[in-house]
């Protein structure tokens, strides 16, 4: 049985270290806001100009002018700060958000990322991904690992727009947990009852074991 | 030193929208504030409709969404070239693109804003290392620096920017509210005029000079606007506990 | 989405200025903030001396003024180096560097804040106008931008950034008073290990998110100090009108 | 009789355009504060971090972290703001300060300004002068119209290290109101007594009328 969102969400929690400062990408990575540790200390930035951002507000407490980067209404903890884009992406780019958790259209073997656009597809645009992907000091992808039509997200060579070379330290997907290492994936955690003859056939590179 | 100064006299404040539009053209670069609608200048906008002018450079990260906003420029058809760095839900923009009405660039969102900061700083150039090995560096100069390729991006200003404060006084001196904050100040930097429409006048001498977010000297007309539409585009909410 | 966020735990809090020294060695790079005297961590300052480090490189606007501040440094012995903008009134600066026992790079003040700026901020080099055609230029790349050259200059950035805070917060949140601001949120942004030295220590959520000046991701440890010398350069006064 | 002190500070506050905000140097500029005319609406910028800057505080009111570029004991106008340097300097080279008022060693018929280091001197620093002196959107130098030794400050060719190159537009001296034109100074202004004659004697570079 694949992980489940659910329990991508969780996996992809406990990649976090205490105290650290963490950036979650629009969609998946969303949902691992709900698996952080308590007392653990963790700071979610959010690139429209928040350190230090909570929870979804009570009902009735709805600012319009305090949104997170996908546009919906949040909180702020107690410490938490809010200032231009211009700072925002000093922290990012500045490599002081120690972990940014990013969804992904593809993953290369050599950490190649593409989120951004589909060929042939609606230009979405890029916003903060380009810069969240290739200035924190850790990037996590977390992706679904095939492709609605089954094929293979997981590749040799990206064919998607790029938006960062060499930048992902590390994939979760339904399947399986995998790093790029250069010449292929290295697994580190198969979802159960998931085979590794059934991980390779769904994976567009090597996969490496140990 | 015993100056004689007299700060009130300033000038910079417009009694409505279309009157601190003044001097604007066909043809004009504007940057908006905003990150989607939140930090939206929403009378600055709706103005702009009703000066007539046309042929429009739009600087803003979203040049609109769901509709509103900047989209209200789109669906009037006076834009005609727009610098914005993401285009999720704006299907106004997307319309237009299909119809090539409409030149768009997309810059990554820390190259944007930098962009405009190094124009309101007088840097007329800068390194990054955001976009390498992607389509965005195409055409531009890529230099090493301790062995990391980066791009040469150039220094974005305009004509106008118009901006959403929460506070501001007659000098022009500005406090923001929450994430409407986002590029405002730094576009104020970065135009020739840059126009503030705030929530709340204040007198001089009302902020503490270390609480002010973005100091007068960046802004050249202010308006006081108290009320706003100020939509919500995604309204997320939590059950209470017991 | 419902984090259970539980701020408080940071660590980042020291008891003394020695022990938020620790991991400093010899032959570390430093930035102080200050303009002159004012805004020096004064505290840190002195625990340097008795840490027993040396062979320092100081990035500081003044290195020390009037025999005060980072002139404790000069005159014992611990700095090979120092990247700063003004020497006026450093009789100490001048006398070490008429021996022939220190290295200054002297640079324009703009350069030497935006070249920390981009430090901070993950831009490897930028181009200002400033300096052309002086000697600042020799050995730079120029570039010209619509006509006008302009030097390229690198990113600074260091080991330990100490600033002066007025008011800090467990996770390092901070606010400054008056111009004891200047380079410090600035250095804070550009150097591994920031230590601010806080007039006041409050609790986390003592600050309203707005009034944050420099947000804790950049301040590594805080350190509270209830008393300063705060020396004066030059008190000048005017008379009571009667 | 040559222009007084006062009187060249009370010549270069006539150059300030109502509203404008300007910067006053170390030196003899910062006497121009004393003849900012009232209701000029003149706000002072200090480039360690002060927009409208005030006069010296009352006696026991001194703040020694309220201080002027000069390092002096100063205050802030109702409506001033404090900033860090990076900002102080977006607002210099950003071309955002009207006037800049600087101290001058020397200055060349082509607007080159010298007035940060003597040659074989001391080397006192560059400071803000540089950023100061390119960055505005006008320059004005400051300086007596002859060294001590009576040789000439105003030349064809500065031969003390450069602050700027091309920079003034006006030179307001003890003898003169002068402007660089390129191929000389022209004259604004001559000092009660002064002699055309005597002007000429004492400058390194042509003198042009009208």
């Amino acid at each position: 049985m694949p992980f489940s969102q659910e329990e991508m969400a969780q996996k992809a929690a406990l990649e976090i270290p205490p105290n650290s400062i963490v950036n979650l990408g629009i969609g998946l990575p969303t949902l691992v806001a709900n698996y952080l540790l308590p007392d653990h200390g963790v700071w979610l930035h959010s690139e429209n100009g928040i350190l230090g951002m909570g929870p979804y507000p009570y009902e009735g407490e709805e600012d319009p002018q305090l949104i997170n980067a996908g546009k919906q209404t949040v909180t702020i903890v107690p410490g938490g700060s809010t200032f231009d884009s211009a700072l925002s992406f000093t922290m990012i780019r500045g490599g002081h958000v120690d972990l940014v958790l990013l969804g992904a259209m593809q993953v290369s073997m050599t950490g190649d990322l593409a989120n951004w656009a589909i060929p042939g597809g609606r230009v979405m645009g890029i916003g903060g991904a380009m810069d969240l992907a290739s200035g924190a000091k850790r990037t996590i992808a977390m992706m679904n690992h095939v492709s609605r039509d089954g094929s293979p997200k997981l590749l040799a060579e990206c064919d998607f727009p790029l938006t960062a070379k060499g930048v992902v330290s590390r994939v979760i997907t339904d399947l399986a947990i995998l790093d790029p290492v250069g010449d292929g994936f290295r697994l580190v955690e198969l979802a159960p009852g998931v085979t590794l003859d059934a991980l390779r056939a769904a994976t567009g590179a090597p996969i490496l074991e140990g | 030193m015993t100056p004689s100064i007299s700060p009130p006299r300033t000038g910079k404040v417009f009694e409505d929208a279309l009157s601190a539009l003044e001097g604007i053209q066909d043809g004009a670069r504007i940057m908006v504030s905003g990150f989607g609608l939140c930090g939206n200048p929403e009378a600055l906008i709706s103005a702009v409709l009703d000066s007539g002018v046309r042929n429009l450079t739009v600087i803003a990260n979203n040049t609109g969404n769901l509709g509103k906003g900047l989209a209200l420029w789109l669906r009037a058809g006076i834009v005609s070239r727009a610098i914005c760095t993401y285009l999720g839900n704006n299907h106004d923009i997307h319309e237009l693109m299909a119809k090539g009405a409409l030149e768009v660039e997309i810059v990554p969102q820390g190259t944007f804003v930098e962009r405009m900061r190094c124009a309101g700083a007088g840097i007329p150039a800068f390194f990054t290392p955001t976009g390498v090995g992607t389509v965005v560096a195409e055409g531009k100069e890529v230099m090493e620096f301790d062995g990391k390729p980066a791009l040469l991006e150039r220094a974005l200003s305009a004509d106008f920017a118009f901006i959403r404060a929460h506070t501001a006084d007659p000098f022009g001196n500005v406090r923001f509210w929450r994430t409407a904050r986002n590029f405002a100040p730094i576009m104020a930097t970065a135009a020739k005029i840059t126009i503030a429409e705030a929530d709340n006048l204040v007198p001089i001498g009302a902020m503490d000079p270390d609480d002010v977010h973005l100091p007068g000297i960046f802004v050249q007309r202010v308006l006081e606007v108290r009320d706003h539409e100020n939509p919500f585009e995604y309204k997320m909410t939590r059950p209470r506990e017991c």
